[in-house]
């Protein structure tokens, strides 16, 4: 499919959601239970806490042609490990900005809290990152293509 | 012109777990173009580079023996990328095979010699091509004694168990298999591959000793030899390096001068002496 | 056919003739480097030093594609390689510098070795017709006439041009050079007069490269000698086992092969690799027969200097561009490095 | 310079000969002109080859991690910032270093050299602020201001923070310098801008690594450039692989960058790879009021936090 082709169909984002154990995953779980509605453009992967994501997984995601990639994990003071949520959210800011500020569109990384009591939380922000990441289009920036070699 | 980076395709036809921890695999490979395995013309000895398409190539010596018609065997160690991907593939599957490549065991040059065959862990796999080559009706004559030690650290993680057994009946091959340490059920012989080699105590007269094992058991299975009186040139052995080309081009495999995979894998003791110890 | 002159008022003409069968390429200067680009006409340098990246990318890319092949297990062919196509147009490069084409001759032998010849390179070599341009004022750094080559060699050339001032001097040297003289315009007869200049250009320029280093020892000693000499421990030291000076050497020819997968299709590609890396030579058991700086620098200079001439007939795996010298990070003089191999 | 070699040397052979150290790592002339060599100086002999001019670009404390012998560097304030880093970082100890603090008044951009005078320099004297380029029938001179480093221009701390002794007085510090003017234009951009921006900038790379290994802080065993299961990047030179490294190298340096420019100083091709670093250099003083390498004490930002750090940007 070319990118044209791409732009003109309806666009249905993948979004690679990088969700902590503790909190984020059990409120994806809830959600589902609670028979909450939200697009099913979001592939889950389990983290045992945001203090273990890895600027490599959030550009691998892109790279490898993720749309969009969303972290969530425990509210600030609420992490299992004490403090990794702490520690993630001083890299997740550096990042977030060396990203966007060397020209990643706004609405295709995102963060949140969202504790595993939020099933309708976490509905609601999946919405949210689906609509922006379909406003955003596709990933061209930051995703490898077929190689580009002699 | 020819490109001697493509790889025939094959299908892979069985899979064997050899070992007890289930990371050494035999692969049996069958070439899908009859007319490729006809110019797929091996020695014992020599190896290729498998290719799995998306992942890379390794280089692997060729287990099986040109004797054996319709297939080629690699037993290949899980440890990086390519093996990994390797050891989840399923009979059936089509990969690639390139070669086949380097030198070959000099096996014109043994005739008429005793041949000692001094082997540890999976290290064993070109050196069973060898004997099977060497034991095939059509050469059997042409050579002397053979004597077989093959050591592992378990009686579990011995490769090719029916192939020794099957040697051990036979009277013209002298075959001794070793493992560390004494094991329930385990009959055979215990200890080092260098103290069996020495208790063995091979005549070096028209000998040559062909060893491929870990480091550590040359290193100690060396001065065994030499106190035995085999001369360096008698000491044939077996290197590996990494390597990518697998055609002495990229550069990778070099000891010295020599290109592992070109000028070797095969080299005497006496050759290794002249080069830097980069392998 | 005898030499030929061709004025430089003339050479928009010249490169014209010559697109109808070749794509022609020259030194042209972008963001402050000279490399070599397509041109259309006469708007080219010939003065210039030497051009910033070796040319041996014109016969071996950086990254070169050499299979494809689909990983979509739908697919019949599926995992089955086949070749990307490897049909290069025929080119003229014009204002190869001559130690440049001295080294594709030394790596003619290295990509086609006693058993094997590498299609993607000679494929290359074959379509193009190098037109060297002498150097009449060889760079500090140069130091050709010490391995083999100097600045108007004409081993790898099929002709060279030496710059006599208003005109260019053409000494065709190989019936494919001979060829591409036969259908370029704007050429006339030389006559004995240009050849005297350049021959005095030449022997002007050769006395410019003041500094000389030896290898006449480095021959005569074994590889094990010169491997375990003292001096290697004090070379490494300052060397950050970075790639540059194998990235910008036109004879460092060591490469990777890599499989990338883009979706349902995949791409068998070589690239560039260099000995400085820590990962070259790594097994995938965790021994590394290279473990350190000190092996990986001496690794370089000895393949260079002992290995590549005790192999290829002597040729020495360095022509004396220079490059290295001028882009080394922490200034290591593979001059200096000689001079204490062969001391 | 002429007085901050005599004391270098001085000071070095009186650190060897009474033996506090066993090696002094300095600089050396280059064997061409407009450069500078790390040097190992082992001996009272050896250590009359050191030197200091407007060359020496390399940062020494990239030599320092996994060092098991007592040393002595001659360090600027960004060298400096170095050592202190390796030191919390438990890469050296600060009794096994002993830092030979030379206050810096920046050094000259040899691409911009090259660029203004484009013939082959075969030799360079420099003095009282100038600096003369010699070549086969030319000479010219040039102010050393007007070739400074882009870094040393807007350099922050150019006397050492950290040392056990100056080889002069302390210089004036730069003032009222904004060393981020150029970024804000250029965060003052659109996406697409900025994306344009850093793809052209990168666009040269050779991916030969000289910015990752010319480094101080790139010390790890197994980069990962070199990680292989799973691979994160390929190594051709494919845009979105180039890409990739440099964020990530960039990003390895968070917290840690000094701005001493030897990523700059060592890129073959020219690549100003410090824009990426500046950013983060940028964010990690302006939301965590951290500069790498002041004091010892101070702990790096991303091993600490307060509860109440900004979050504007979490749902």
């Amino acid at each position: 499919m070319t990118e044209e082709q791409r732009k003109t169909e309806e666009f249905e984002p993948k979004i690679i959601a990088f969700l902590c154990n503790w909190c984020s995953y059990g409120a994806a779980d809830l959600a589902g239970v609670s028979r909450l509605q939200y697009p099913s453009n979001i592939r889950v992967i389990r983290i045992p806490c945001t203090g273990r994501m890895s600027p490599k997984f959030i550009l691998e995601a892109f790279r490898r042609g993720a749309d969009g990639v969303w972290v969530s994990g425990c509210h600030p003071g609420d992490c299992h490990f004490i403090a990794g949520n702490y520690y993630a959210r001083r890299k997740f800011t550096l990042l977030n900005n060396l990203l966007h500020s060397v020209g990643l569109e706004p609405g295709r990384l995102h963060f949140s809290w969202v504790s595993s009591a939020e099933g309708e939380k976490f509905a609601t922000v999946a919405k949210q990152v689906i609509e922006a990441v379909k406003a955003a289009g596709p990933n061209s920036r930051f995703v490898k293509s077929r190689v580009e070699v002699a | 012109m020819q490109n001697p980076y493509k790889p025939y395709p094959v299908r892979i036809d069985k899979i064997i777990v050899e070992t007890e921890d289930k990371n050494l695999r035999t692969f049996r490979l069958v070439f899908l173009d009859p007319e490729d395995e006809k110019a797929f013309n091996y020695k014992p000895g020599q190896f290729a580079e498998l290719s799995v398409a998306g992942c890379g190539e390794i280089p692997i010596g060729i287990a099986s023996s040109p004797t054996e018609k319709g297939y080629l065997l690699f037993t290949v160690n899980k440890v990086g990328s390519v093996t990994s991907v390797l050891h989840n593939m399923k009979e059936g599957d089509v990969m690639g095979v390139r070669g086949p490549l380097g030198n070959a065991y000099p096996l014109k040059e043994l005739e008429g010699r005793n041949v000692v065959i001094i082997a540890g862990g999976f290290a064993v796999t070109t050196l069973r091509s060898t004997i099977t080559w060497m034991l095939d009706p059509a050469h059997r004559d042409k050579y002397g004694r053979i004597i077989f030690i093959y050591g592992a650290r378990t009686p579990g993680m011995l490769l090719y168990e029916a192939e020794w057994s099957a040697w051990q009946k036979r009277d013209d091959i002298d075959t001794y298999i070793t493992v560390d340490r004494e094991f329930p059920g385990w009959s055979g012989m215990v200890g080092f591959v260098p103290a069996v080699t020495e208790q063995v105590g091979p005549n070096p007269e028209n000998s040559s000793a062909l060893i491929c094992g870990p480091p550590v058991m040359i290193k100690f299975t060396q001065p065994v030899l030499e106190k035995l009186g085999f001369s360096d040139e008698q000491i044939i052995m077996s290197l590996e390096n990494r390597m990518k080309c697998g055609i002495g081009i990229c550069g990778r495999c070099n000891v010295g001068p020599e290109y592992v995979c070109k000028d070797g894998p095969v080299f005497t003791l006496a050759q290794l002496n002249q080069l830097p110890k980069e392998y | 056919m005898a030499e030929m002159i061709l004025k430089k008022s003339d050479l928009a003409e010249f490169v014209k003739s010559l697109l109808s069968d070749y794509q022609v390429l020259a030194p042209v200067k972008e963001d402050q480097k000279v490399n070599f680009a397509p041109v259309e006409d006469g708007e080219f340098l010939l003065d210039f030093q030497n051009t910033f990246l070796s040319p041996k990318h014109l016969f071996f890319p950086q990254s070169e594609k050499m299979f494809e092949f689909s990983t979509d297990k739908a697919d019949e062919e599926a995992f089955i390689l086949k070749e990307a196509g490897n049909n290069p147009q025929p080119r003229v490069v014009f204002g190869i510098r001559p130690c440049d084409a001295k080294a594709f001759q030394v790596l003619d032998k290295i990509f086609g070795n006693d058993q094997y010849a590498d299609p993607y390179w000679f494929s290359k070599r074959e379509a193009t017709v190098l037109i060297g341009l002498g150097c009449n004022h060889p760079c500090p750094t140069c130091f050709c006439t010490s391995v083999n080559c100097g600045p108007f060699h004409e081993e790898g050339l099929d002709v060279l041009a030496v710059d006599l001032g208003d005109s260019l001097l053409l000494r065709p040297l190989t019936e494919k050079g001979r060829k591409v003289l036969e259908q370029a315009k704007g050429l006339t007869s030389a006559d004995n007069q240009a050849g005297e200049k350049a021959a005095a250009l030449k022997a002007e320029a050769e006395k410019a490269i003041t500094r000389k280093v030896f290898t006449d020892e480095i021959a005569q000693r074994s590889v094990m000698e010169l491997f375990e000499a003292a001096h290697w421990d004090r070379v490494h030291e300052s060397c950050l086992n970075c790639g540059t000076c194998t990235y910008v050497c036109p004879t460092c020819h060591c490469f990777d092969i890599q499989d990338e997968v883009a979706g349902a299709v995949g791409d068998r590609v070589r690239n560039w690799d260099t000995c400085m890396s820590w990962l070259f030579t790594m097994h995938g058991s965790g021994h590394n027969p290279r473990p350190g700086k000190k092996e990986r620098v001496r690794q370089r200079f000895m393949h260079k200097f002992k290995y590549i001439p005790l192999k290829r007939d002597g040729e020495i795996g360095c022509v004396g561009c220079g490059r290295c010298i001028n882009l080394c990070p922490v200034n290591i003089d593979v001059r200096d490095v000689v001079r204490n191999m062969n001391a | 310079m002429e007085t901050r070699t005599e004391k270098i040397r001085e000071t070095a052979k009186r650190l060897l000969s009474e033996g506090k150290v066993d090696v002094v790592i300095g600089y050396r002339a280059g064997t061409i002109p407009l450069r500078t060599a790390p040097y190992f100086a082992r001996t009272v002999e050896e250590a009359e080859n050191l030197i200091w001019n407007s060359h020496c670009r390399i940062n020494l404390a990239n030599f320092l991690p996994r060092r098991k012998d007592r040393v002595a560097v001659t360090a600027k304030g960004c060298d400096a910032r170095n050592i202190v880093n390796h030191i919390i970082e438990n890469q050296i100890t600060r009794d096994q270093v002993y830092i030979i603090g030379v206050p810096c008044e920046g050094m000259v951009e040899l691409d911009l050299i090259l660029e203004k005078e484009g013939r082959p320099i075969q030799e360079i004297i420099e003095s009282n602020g100038k600096l003369t380029l010699k070549g086969r029938d030319f000479s010219t001179s040039l102010e050393r201001a007007e070739v400074l480093r882009q870094n040393c221009l807007t350099c922050a701390h150019r006397n050492p923070t950290v040392y056990d002794e100056l080889v002069v007085d302390q210089v004036p510090e730069l003032e009222g310098v904004d060393r981020y003017v150029d970024l804000k234009e250029l965060l003052a951009q659109s996406d697409a801008e900025r994306y344009a921006y850093f793809q052209n900038l990168v666009k040269d790379c050779i991916r030969c690594y000289a910015c990752r290994d010319a480094c101080p802080l790139c010390y790890c065993h197994v980069c990962f450039v070199d990680e292989t299961m799973p691979q994160w990047l390929g190594k051709s030179i494919d845009p979105a692989d180039v890409m990739t490294y440099h964020l990530l190298r960039a990003f390895h340096c968070a917290g840690r960058c000094t701005d001493c420019g030897a990523c700059e100083a060592a890129c073959p091709m020219g690549i100003k790879v410090r824009q990426f670093t500046r950013l983060l250099e940028k964010d990690v003083k302006e939301l965590y009021g951290y500069e790498t390498g002041l004091s010892l004490e101070a702990r790096p930002p991303l091993t600490v936090y307060r509860p109440d750090d900004p979050q504007e940007f979490i749902k």
